[in-house]
């Protein structure tokens, strides 16, 4: 059984048709890349898989861990162990580093009953892990995170994530509007990720520095998949790579 | 009610109908007359020409609604209110808090005029309407620089400076919390006294040469509002309404259309302010005050916003529950003694709180809309029986 | 306006088609009376038709046009139930039909029963007019009566003077009431703010002594200003006190602390709060809670009862006029409390008592001119004399319509002292000669009352 | 009179004044600020946090409306003030709850001029309700003597006038009034500020969505601050009773104001809406004493300027995106 | 001269360089594509020209004007025409009005005063609204409220309210975003066949490549809010910055 699967899903924005039978399948322990330009349909399926609406999926199912996850709130998919580092960060500006990191563990907090209690026995990583992976964020834990440079606010964001009781993380866009030396650094954080066992679904345009981290890579365009196969088999399908993702 | 019954048909605002039922039948026939112009005002005409006989006089009916003639003329004046009310909120899509300002604007303006000028009722009403558009266009001009919720207030705020401004520091043009009395309403072209009756059967159908006056006017605002609504205005008020920023990227100036809006609403309110005075050869304060405002939103709103004769439909509704059905004392069952609710009128703006409340929520297109409904399920069964 | 002038009576046909409409609405009902003994008639020969008049069938109805929802709604349905009292009496006699009216005869009033409709003004002049003219045009009243507020009763005289229908205004205190916005077809038997500082100024000089200052707050509308005027006008000439400050607040003022905080610092003696009803009870509670009554007199001019509710405890020791009280010795007030109470099994208030009387007063006129035709009905009021509702002797001017007429000066309770319908005790009763003004001077003097057709 | 003490009676009305508005606007803001409802029923919760503290506080006597009618001639719980105090927060707080469930919800999702029109109404309802049941007069509310009272402690005096220096007798209820929402409103900051409650309302503001992805059920919290917003207007309705009369309408009365105190602050922020309260209360103060007949008419103006040249509102920067 | 011409365009939100100073010239009866991958600046850049935005510094010239200090509908009123990336209609009118409406824009003026005249009068608004709606296929459904059209319908009368407008260029964001592959086929045949109806000038903003290389004359390509390079679909395709930017700038 697969971590994630996929099963022909169709579905919509509004009464756009974005996403057509798309089905595809996140293996524990690996880094699987989703590739393909924009508008191709990447984001919107990582907002079906993390429950954001809209989209809104009419038809198929999405699993993960062998339960049917299909149509189930964002808030219970996120405690079910999938966290989504969306496009653009989106941490919250007015709060200081600190206030976001601790926003994503006060559903783990048991003092407060905002969010559903929680079973699991494993929680996401301690303020002093985090800070650990990621030194800048300690210097500037009391700084607006919209202070930030965009480099370190990608780092909240995958921190953040990291703070949640995760199993798959789904990285949309980590490296957009990232100078290369920060994409390194980026780099890093997510190898480190994986190799502590996180399971990572990463969409990328930018093709080659995905297909460098990925294990396995789906290509999708016009919101079905055209290309399913090992990151080396795309480094060496040439057809694809220019097809459906340069130019 | 029935003086409703009298113009089920005289009907919405959108000629080009959707359901295209054209057949050689007469219902068919029908359809196609209905949303013409001369047919809208013709029927306008005859309902307005019947009104106060089958509200105040006629046997029967009249006995039952329990109707009177000035409250007759008051539905049309505040008819003319609404009317122009619906323009910016119906078809444009602007929430207006602050129409008391216009209302009770022009009701002052053509007291005063008529108290230190000339008593012409025709005189007042083109004063008091200029005063009206004059000051729509100043409050347009800065109230719409605002949009959603922060234009309701603003306007609110304006027009509650012209209230506090009339209650005291004006109070020498305004008389104050008294009201502006002593307001001689002159003869109609020198002649006609408006509040003599009509001699023959025009007295027996209108009444008095008020109701006439005020009737005439009425035709002719539903005639205007009508055209307007099928001008190219109308279809732009409705675009604005619709997808604003669409509009202004077709190329349309959406700012001055909006203004215009504005000013039309402002100057239907400023010849129903002018009549108000007609009407009572006073003008009491709360005219101008804030709750006014309110009475012309839920009054359009009940009614039906964007259509033609819903917000008429909610001024009379709104006026008879509050001038009739509030000095009834027992609800009874039909025909028989025995007492439902005791002290109902008593309760009459609690009813009307929660009518309202039920159509804002159940049914956004008000009473007409409901009409509208039955009316379209009935031409489906006859339609269907063909 | 037009007429009803088909031959059935509409409010005959509302009797015969039931209670209810069809769709139940239009249940109606009026006060006693069916129709009447058919002896009624004959006076329509003689005068042409104008307003209402002449009456068609044997019932003739009053319209009570009363606050029934609003601040003063507790007030207006004690008017409502001396009005219904008063078209008893009427109709059956009792009360002062029997003992003080001679006129009246407890049959009715020249040969017609008396029937009535009520109306709710809001203390709102639009609201009220739009009431007055349902009562006018639809059930073809004869006479309107009402009024909780001097907006209103100069709203619904000046649509009555149009519509050539007697108004009796009940309770109205604005000089301008008889003064610049007085009209033919209406009467005051209530005081006006004008009296009221004439009568004020004798008892407080007593009570203050001579040669104090005082500070004068006042409601800034037409009312609120005639009365800080005829305060500061007798306060001067009459206590010999001297004005430091006049100041007005703004209509809908809710919050005084700050205009009290200054009249607290100004030096004054006394201060004199010239707002009326729950601007009174506003102002006068905050002033205590400021402590103010610590160092200085409160005066307020007009009491009713709606504010002495609200206000409870602070109006004690505060001087003010009222327009009737049960607790006044004389026949005519003791009858009255006690018809009233035998009735409503409670105290009537002093409004309560000038609707009585005014619709009594009405009556007897009708009955004096034997005919409802309201312009011999109105030279029957003009300047009439009469003695008997217990404001001792008084005159109705015939020049402005003011009743001329004693005025009770009364002193608030304390808290622990006031019950239901005592608030306050009686210190004097200022005579109508120490009041007054001639017709052509004070407010008389702006009063033009228009014509009588 | 020195100018001195001028100055410090204006700024004493005004705070006090600006007390009341401050409680209603806070809820006000924050539901605008978070839920994006527009409230014109919130005048109406006032007027329920008055007449139950009425009711909680005092055995009053009616003399019309139904309740009369119906023989309950005195009418309360004559718990005294500290009860109502504690008490009206709890049961608006559950209005606010209910408010929130049957009216709010239906309705997120549509404009503005909905829930304007739909709030507008229940407004009316409201009041209507409380007209036919207490009568349309008013309710005597009167200050209380004493506050904190129980067993053999006599509590603290709050009532009649406190000499102060300069300025001499302020009536003392109106410090209270000002010291009781100064608490409240710290109590609230500090809840927002320094809380996970606080922290989910404050990133929910700016980012719902991204709440939720985060795996927190942001619809909690929401109601959770509706119920806030309606006890602080309840509070306001208890302390700020007794201050006017109390009938039917201050419930709309009162809202305008209101309204207008949010928007001079600024929406969505705790610090706008006192910051909103305090300028319209000492603007109102201050008016009053320079020009009082224009009093009214000023202030309007000055929402109407502030709205004109600052729809964000005096405090709004701070919710403007980066 | 060209059509539509920016000099040193720049726009910054915050400190974030959104267009860098980009220099576009779009010549008459061209057409033109603005390619890049995400965040690269192409809706920055059309709402700059169509005024939704202000720039922080450059100028914008259309036939040789500035138009840096003119309102939207100016602009429109000028000939620059938009179609939405979403299908920006006015729902509750039928599909007739809706052209209508930017027919009477483009005949009318932006403002007129003509509100007691009847719109069945205005027979140059119907023959350019009907012109539009045969052109975009529509005409059949005039009296269809715009709200019950099916999606794809929708989209081609968005298309139909930008060419009702009369404009002498047309600038689409991403016209066939979420359609269908059937949709997006006629979309394109819908947009070829105006381009030889009316011989208009545009300015596409497009994802799918296999339309972008089929319908344009020269391919813009943008990249952190900066032009990386311009040509035929020819030259743009061998472009190794173009590669680049799309694909990671990585050797593979």
């Amino acid at each position: 059984m697969s971590l994630l699967e996929i099963d022909a899903i169709d579905a919509y924005y509004g009464e756009s048709h974005i996403i057509r039978e798309l089905s595809m399948d996140v293996e524990e322990g690996e880094i699987c890349a989703l590739l393909g330009r924009n508008g191709a349909g990447k984001t919107t399926t990582l907002r079906c898989i993390a429950g954001a609406t809209p989209p809104d999926v009419r038809q198929g199912a999405i699993r993960f861990k062998g339960n049917d996850i299909t149509s189930v709130p964002a808030e219970d998919v996120s405690v079910k162990g999938i966290s989504l580092v969306p496009e653009e960060r989106r941490i919250f500006p007015n709060l200081s580093v600190a206030e976001n990191l601790h926003l994503a563990e006060v559903v783990n907090n048991k003092s407060n009953t905002w969010g559903r209690s929680l079973s699991f026995g494993r929680t996401g990583m301690s303020t002093e892990e985090v800070y650990d992976q990621f030194p800048r964020l300690d210097e500037r834990k009391d700084q607006r995170a919209g202070t930030l440079s965009g480099g370190e606010q990608q780092m909240l964001a995958i921190a953040r994530a990291l703070k949640q009781n995760t199993d798959l993380m789904l990285l949309d866009e980590p490296y957009e509007g990232l100078a290369p030396k920060i994409i390194e650094d980026v780099e890093d954080a997510v190898k480190r990720i994986s190799d502590a066992g996180t399971t990572i679904l990463l969409v990328e345009q930018n093709a080659a520095a995905a297909i460098k981290l990925a294990d396995r890579a789906y290509v999708i365009d016009q919101g079905q998949i055209v290309f399913d196969g090992s990151a080396d088999e795309l480094r060496d399908d040439t057809e694809t790579r220019e097809r459906y993702l340069g130019v | 009610m029935s003086e409703e019954d009298a113009n089920p048909n005289a009907k919405d605002a959108n000629p080009s109908s959707s359901e295209a039922l054209v057949g050689s039948d007469l219902f068919g026939r029908w359809e196609q007359l209905r949303g013409r112009e001369g047919t809208v005002v013709g029927l306008t005409a005859i309902f307005v020409a019947v009104f106060p006989w089958l509200f105040a006089r006629a046997p029967v009916v009249s006995d039952f609604l329990q109707g009177y003639q000035s409250l007759a003329t008051l539905i049309l004046i505040w008819g003319i209110f609404a009317i122009g009310f619906d323009l910016l909120l119906g078809y444009t899509g602007l929430l207006s808090f602050g129409h008391a300002a216009f209302w009770g604007g022009a009701a002052y303006a053509s007291g005063i005029v008529a108290k230190n000028i000339s008593g012409d009722p025709i005189v007042m009403v083109v004063s008091g309407t200029l005063f009206a558009i004059l000051l729509a266009w100043l409050l347009g001009f800065l109230s719409l620089r605002r949009g959603g919720i922060y234009f309701s207030i603003l306007t609110l705020a304006f027009a509650q400076m012209m209230y506090f401004m009339a209650a005291s520091p004006l109070a020498f043009l305004t008389n104050g919390e008294n009201g502006l009395t002593g307001v001689d309403v002159g003869n109609l072209f020198g002649v006609i006294h408006l509040e003599a009756d009509i001699p023959s059967i025009g007295g027996m159908l209108l009444g008095t040469w008020l109701y006439a006056f005020v009737g005439f006017i009425f035709v002719a605002a539903v005639a205007v509002a009508y055209r307007i609504l099928n001008s190219p205005y109308g279809m732009v008020f409705r675009a604005i309404r619709e997808n604003e920023q669409r509009a202004e990227f077709v190329g349309l100036n959406v700012w001055r259309y909006k203004l215009m809006a504005f000013i039309i609403s402002g100057a239907f309110a400023g010849i129903a302010g002018s009549l108000f005075t007609i009407h009572g050869a006073y003008v009491p304060l709360q005219s101008l005050f804030w709750t006014e405002s309110g009475d012309i939103v839920v009054m359009t709103v009940l009614g039906g916003a964007g259509s033609m004769f819903g917000p008429v439909l909610g001024v009379g509704v709104y006026l008879y529950i509050e001038n009739i059905v509030s000095t009834v004392q027992a609800l009874t069952i039909p025909f028989t003694d025995i007492v439902l609710i005791k002290d109902f009128g008593f309760y009459w703006h609690l009813l009307l709180g929660i009518v309202f409340v039920a159509v804002v929520w159940v049914v956004p297109d008000g009473l007409w809309g409901i009409i509208g409904r039955v009316r379209t399920f009935v031409s489906d069964r006859m339609g269907g029986e063909r | 306006m037009a007429r009803d002038t088909k031959p059935l009576n509409r409010r005959d046909v509302l009797k015969a088609t039931g209670v209810a409409g069809l769709a139940g609405l239009a249940g109606c009902t009026g006060g006693g009376g069916g129709d009447g003994d058919g002896n009624g008639g004959g006076d329509g020969e003689d005068y042409p038709s104008l307003g209402n008049y002449p009456i068609e069938g044997d019932t003739a109805t009053f319209g009570f046009n009363v606050p029934q929802s609003g601040p003063y709604a507790s007030e207006g349905e004690d008017e409502l139930r001396a009005y219904q009292l008063a078209v008893k009496h009427l109709n059956e006699g009792g009360g002062w039909v029997d003992s003080q009216f001679d006129d009246l005869s407890g049959d009715g009033v020249v040969g017609y029963t008396i029937d009535y409709v009520d109306g709710d003004t809001a203390t709102d002049a639009d609201q009220a007019r739009q009431s007055a003219s349902g009562m006018i045009q639809r059930d073809n009243a004869i006479m309107i009566s009402g009024g909780s507020s001097s907006a209103v009763a100069i709203a619904v005289q000046g649509l009555c003077q149009n519509e050539k229908v007697m108004f009796m205004a009940c309770l109205t205190h604005s000089n301008d009431t008889t003064g610049k916005d007085c009209v033919r077809y209406s009467f005051r038997e209530m005081f006006n703010a004008y009296m009221t500082g004439q009568a004020l100024a004798p008892v407080v000089k007593e009570a203050y002594g001579e040669g104090l200052k005082f500070y004068q707050l006042y409601a800034d509308y037409s009312w609120g200003q005639t009365q800080q005027a005829s305060m500061n006008q007798f306060m001067t000439d009459v206590a010999g006190w001297e004005q430091v400050e006049s100041v007005a607040t703004p209509l809908g003022t809710t919050d005084y602390s700050t205009y009290l905080s200054e009249a607290q610092s100004s030096g004054a003696d006394v201060l004199i709060l010239n707002h009326y009803g729950l601007d009174g009870a506003n102002s006068i509670q905050q002033a205590v809670d400021a402590g103010i009554n610590e160092d200085m007199e409160i005066i307020v001019p007009l009491y009713n009862r709606p504010m002495a509710e609200a206000a409870g405890g602070a109006i004690e020791n505060v001087y003010g006029t009222l327009a009737w009280d049960s607790q006044i010795d004389n026949a005519p007030s003791k009858e009255f409390t006690e018809a009233f109470q035998s009735e409503y099994d409670r105290v009537p208030s002093g409004p309560a008592q000038v609707a009585y009387a005014q619709t009594l007063q009405y009556a007897a006129a009708v009955e004096r001119a034997g005919t409802f035709y309201p312009p011999e009905v109105i030279k029957q009021l003009e300047d009439y004399e009469y003695d008997n509702i217990g404001m001792g002797s008084e005159v109705m001017r015939g020049c402005d319509h003011q009743a001329q007429r004693d005025v009770p000066v009364v002193k608030g309770l304390p808290g622990s002292e006031q019950e239901s319908g005592k608030y306050y005790e009686i210190v004097n009763i200022t005579s109508r000669d120490d009041l007054g003004y001639a017709c052509d001077a004070g407010p008389a003097a702006e009063c033009e009352l228009g014509s009588y057709e | 009179m020195s100018i001195l003490s001028d100055i410090i009676l204006i700024l004493l009305n005004g705070l006090q004044q600006g007390a009341i508005y401050v409680l209603l606007a806070v809820g006000l803001s924050i539901i605008l600020g978070t839920l994006k409802f527009v409230n014109f029923a919130h005048g109406a919760l006032y007027l329920i946090g008055t007449y139950a503290g009425v009711f909680i506080a005092l055995n009053i006597s009616l003399s019309n409306g139904k309740l009369f009618e119906w023989g309950f001639t005195t009418f309360g719980l004559d718990l005294g003030f500290f009860a109502a105090l504690v008490l009206v927060p709890i049961l608006v707080f559950v209005v606010g709850l209910l408010m929130e469930r049957f009216v709010a919800r239906p309705f997120y999702d549509r404009p503005d001029t909905d829930q304007i029109l739909v709030t507008f109404g229940l407004a009316i309802v409201v009041q209507e309700l409380f007209r036919i049941l207490f009568g349309s007069n008013s309710l005597p509310f009167d200050q209380p003597e004493t506050i904190l009272s129980f067993g053999s402690f006599a509590g603290i005096p709050v009532s009649g006038p406190v000499a102060l220096p300069i300025v001499g007798n302020f009536p003392q209820w109106r410090l209270y009034v000002i010291g009781i929402t100064a608490v409240l409103v710290a109590l609230v900051y500090i809840m927002v500020e320094y809380t996970d409650f606080g922290l989910v309302v404050r990133a929910g503001t700016r980012d719902a969505e991204m709440v939720r992805l985060l795996g927190i059920k942001i619809t909690r919290p929401y109601i959770v601050v509706f119920g806030i917003g309606a006890a602080l207007a309840g509070v306001a309705g208890v302390v700020g009773g007794p201050l006017n009369v109390v009938n039917p309408t201050i419930g709309t009365n009162i809202l305008v104001p209101a309204f207008l105190t949010v928007v001079i602050g600024g929406v969505g922020s705790i610090a706008g809406a006192v910051v909103g309260g305090i300028v319209f209360g000492l603007t109102t103060a201050a008016l009053v004493s320079l020009a009082p007949a224009w009093s009214q008419v000023g202030l309007y103006a000055i929402a109407a300027i502030v709205l004109l040249t600052r729809p964000q509102g005096i405090l709004g920067d701070e919710e403007v995106a980066p | 001269m060209p059509l539509l011409e920016t000099e040193n365009l720049v726009k910054e939100f915050g400190g974030l360089v959104a267009t860098d100073d980009v220099n576009l010239t779009v010549e008459e009866d061209e057409r033109v594509s603005i390619i890049g991958p995400n965040g690269a600046g192409k809706s920055t850049l059309i709402n700059l020209i169509t005024r939704r935005l202000d720039p922080t510094s450059g100028d914008i010239r259309f036939k040789g004007e500035s138009i840096v200090n003119l309102e939207p509908h100016e602009v429109v009123q000028r000939g620059v025409s938009k179609s939405f990336q979403t299908a920006s209609i006015f729902p509750d009118l039928t599909v007739r009005e809706n052209a209508e409406i930017a027919a009477l824009a483009a005949e009318r003026g932006a403002f007129g005063f003509e509100f007691l005249r009847h719109r069945d009068a205005l027979t140059d608004v119907h023959d350019v609204a009907r012109d539009t709606l045969n052109s975009v296929g529509l005409l059949e459904r005039a009296d269809t409220i715009a709200t019950d059209l099916p999606y794809g319908d929708k989209r081609r009368l968005e298309i139909g309210i930008a060419l009702a407008s009369e404009p002498d260029l047309l600038l689409m964001d991403e016209p066939t975003a979420g359609m269908s592959p059937e949709e997006t086929k006629s979309t394109v045949e819908l947009i070829e066949q105006v381009k030889r109806d009316h011989g208009l000038t545009f300015v596409l903003v497009e994802h799918d490549m296999e339309i972008v290389f089929s319908i344009s004359d020269r391919i813009v390509v943008l990249s952190r809010g900066g032009i990386i390079a311009e040509g035929t679909p020819d030259e743009i395709r061998g472009n190794e910055a173009v590669q680049e930017a799309y694909l990671g700038g990585v050797e593979i």
